[in-house]
Parts: structure tokens; C-alpha cells; sequence
């Protein structure tokens, strides 16, 4: 098994730090790919927070599942990923992913395949606070077909 | 059988609690959608269109034909909206 | 024009400290993606250290021309390219490229798009110095096809 | 006319030079590379395989049919093998 760092946690994370952690320990392999979601202003109005709600257990099950199928389907030493809940504000991360492989395009797809697979299989829903009201963050289409590439 | 309900996301909101345990005789996920839905208000339209929510047994996503057997846990809730 | 940062370097820099600046200045337009390519050890033997050389002048020309091509193609707000040169050892960050994206898909294509064209289009090459002695890295035929995807 | 001709990595090496100024009446890359192999061992040795090697016509990546016209700087390299 390769080392898989999973964290469902409330409190801030600072990305910088967990792209040099991760990279110190896993970079000898030769490429490292990190993503990282960041809350951002909507279309509709000034974003004041964010709030996510999960499903305690699930979530940290569906991640590890997810995790596992990457590192079955490409040649990964390692693989990050943090994941926040509760409420959050614009420029604050809200998830990130990390994967070392010898060969940067399993890095690469395999980063971009946790991704897609944790937007739409992973139990977290987004909520929007604006000076407009309270959102639940819709699925997207797009997002669901996007499994379809893998 | 008793078994535990979970609801989250704009579902929870609109049924109004997170979490119950129910005694039902349903066999499959449709037939206890059917039953709530039955109960009151909130829950028919909570679950007025079943076609966009998703259910997990046991905490594993499922679907609305899954025979219901040993599950102690069904949890529904909207498509997921994380990353 | 977006923000175009492409640094060649002779100095180390530190990887998720560049990170953490990136997704600082740039991150509220919500998705972030990097790649880090790390020396690494290799089969023919203990790698001492690294040398890269390269065309100075060409290589800041061609650096900027790769990331013009990515921002005119995907909706990317920012770029960042670092590549370093001289020698370097184990463990040592080579390079890295960081792009911004309000969509996770063109942030991840962007920087994939990146690395496959500054792999066989910027003018760096690489020699090894092991315990075998110093050995020229030699381009690889998967590197050339890469560039077909895109 | 004068023109500065670079050589990079092995190149370099078996040349035995990082770059040198020469007056040629060489018309394209090709009579370039045909000139400097005519010189020496050394020039031929590193010329024996042109279709492992790259062009830049100034610092623009070119071809070995390309015609010099007025380009002030030549370079000769390998495939490149950066990130």
C-alpha cells in the first residue's frame, strides 16, 4: 500500500506548507502534482462565507476508496488529500490534492481523476452566504459527465 | 425493523432533522421513500423528486432499487457539490 | 495579458513556499493547480547531482511563448514557471509551474499542456553525474508524442 | 558574412566549444551544417547524425532547410530534455 494521507478536518490548512511537506517526503520519485480549491466570489452577489456539510464516516471511506482506485490505475508513491467543513471565507482553501509518481502523467492524471471523482462522489455539499441569502451550491452537469472520461 | 435515517444538504433542511431511527417494514430504498413520503408534508416534498437525490446504505452510495436486508444506515441526500 | 511569472534561476527555490504565494495572490479565482519535477535517483546508478544547462536568452523566449499559448487557450488568470539550472542534488526541486483557473479543468490542462512542451520545446538539457560517471539524459520518444495531444 | 554559431550539451562537448563566429556564404542550415563538417574531425563527428539534432535561428526553434537569410545567431543542440 502506498502512503495515503487523508484528512477531513474544520480548521485551516495552509496549503504552501502541505505542497513543501509532501514534496520532501514523497518528491524523490521525480513529479509531484498538487491541486487546491479556494473559495471565491459568486456571480451573485458578494460571497460572505462558505459553509460545507459532510457525512462523518462516509466521507473519510468514500475519500480512501477514491484514493485507492488512483493508486490502483497508476503508478503512484503517494497521495495527499485534505478536505475542510463548516464555514470558510473568500481566499480560504477549501481542499486540496497531492500525488507523486516517477512519471509526471500519472501524476498528473491521477490528481486530475481524484478530482472528478471526489466533486461528485465524495459526501460533502457546499452552501453559499452572500448579502443575498443562503445557497445550497448546485451539482453541475458537467461534473457528473466528467467520470465519464476515466 | 429499526433502522436509522440520515438526511443532509437542503434535504435535511426541508425534512427538518438530521437524523431519526424509524421502524419499517419497507424491502427496498423506493418502498421507504414511499413510506415517508406518506408520513407529512415535509417529507413529500422533500422527496418530491427522488430522480435528483442520491442514498447510501451503510455508507456507501446505492440506488433507489437496493433491497434495504441488513442495513442499519440509510442516509439521502442532494448530488454532491465537495472539491 | 495575464500575470506571467517564469523565473531561470541558477538558486534553489522552495517549492511550497511558492506554492503559498500563488494560491495567496492568485487563488481567489478558485482553482489552483502545480507540478513539481524533483531530481530523483537513477537505475544506473547513486546519483551524485544534476546539471542542467541551457540557452540563455532562448530559454526566457520560449518559456514566455509555451505560457502564451496556454493562456490563449484555456481560461487560465495567472502563470507561474520556475526552472532552475547548473547543478542540483537529489531531492532538490528542478522546476515548477503553477497556473489559476475559475475552472479546475483548464487549470489542470494548462499546466499539463505546460510541462509537455517545456519538456521538448525549452532549450534545457539535463546530464547525470553518478558513481558510473556523467551521462547526457537522452530525450524520450513518449516526451515528442505527448505534444500530439494537445 | 559573419554569424555566430552556439552549440549546447554534447554538442558542445564534441565540438569542443560553447560558440564561435565565422564568415560563411552558406545559404541554409544545411550548407551550414555541410560547411562546418568539411573543417575537422571533430565538427563531422558532431554533425554525423543532423536528424538528432535541433536548430534555433535566432532563438527561434527552426529547420535544417531553413535559409539564413540576415539571422545573426545560429545554435546547434540535442532534443531538449528540460522539466
Amino acid at each position: 500500500m502506498i502512503p495515503l494521507d487523508i484528512r477531513v478536518q474544520a480548521k485551516p490548512f495552509d496549503y504552501g506548507q502541505e505542497c513543501g511537506r509532501f514534496a520532501q517526503q514523497t518528491g524523490r520519485v521525480g513529479a509531484v502534482v498538487t491541486f487546491c480549491g479556494i473559495v471565491r466570489d459568486t456571480d451573485t452577489g458578494a460571497l460572505e462565507r462558505m459553509e460545507i456539510e459532510h457525512y462523518p464516516g462516509m466521507t473519510e471511506r468514500a475519500l480512501t476508496q477514491i484514493a485507492e482506485h488512483a493508486a490502483a490505475r497508476w503508478d503512484i508513491k503517494a497521495c495527499t488529500i485534505i478536505h475542510r467543513h463548516g464555514p470558510m471565507g473568500p481566499g480560504e482553501a477549501i481542499m486540496m490534492v497531492a500525488t507523486a509518481s516517477p512519471h509526471r502523467a500519472d501524476a498528473f492524471a491521477a490528481a486530475d481523476f481524484l478530482m472528478d471523482y471526489l466533486k461528485s462522489r465524495a459526501p460533502f455539499w457546499k452552501k453559499e452566504i452572500t448579502n443575498q441569502g443562503a445557497t445550497w451550491v448546485e451539482a453541475k452537469d458537467s461534473d457528473e459527465a466528467a467520470l465519464d472520461r476515466w | 425493523m429499526k433502522r436509522d435515517i440520515l438526511y443532509f444538504a437542503w434535504l435535511r433542511e426541508r425534512v427538518g432533522l438530521p437524523r431519526e431511527t424509524i421502524d419499517t417494514n419497507a424491502a427496498t430504498v423506493a418502498e421507504l421513500v414511499a413510506e415517508l413520503t406518506a408520513r407529512e408534508d415535509r417529507y413529500a416534498l422533500a422527496f418530491s423528486d427522488p430522480g435528483s437525490l442520491r442514498v447510501a446504505l451503510d455508507q456507501e452510495l446505492s440506488d433507489f432499487s437496493a433491497p434495504l436486508g441488513s442495513t442499519r444506515e440509510i442516509a439521502f441526500f442532494p448530488p454532491m457539490t465537495g472539491g
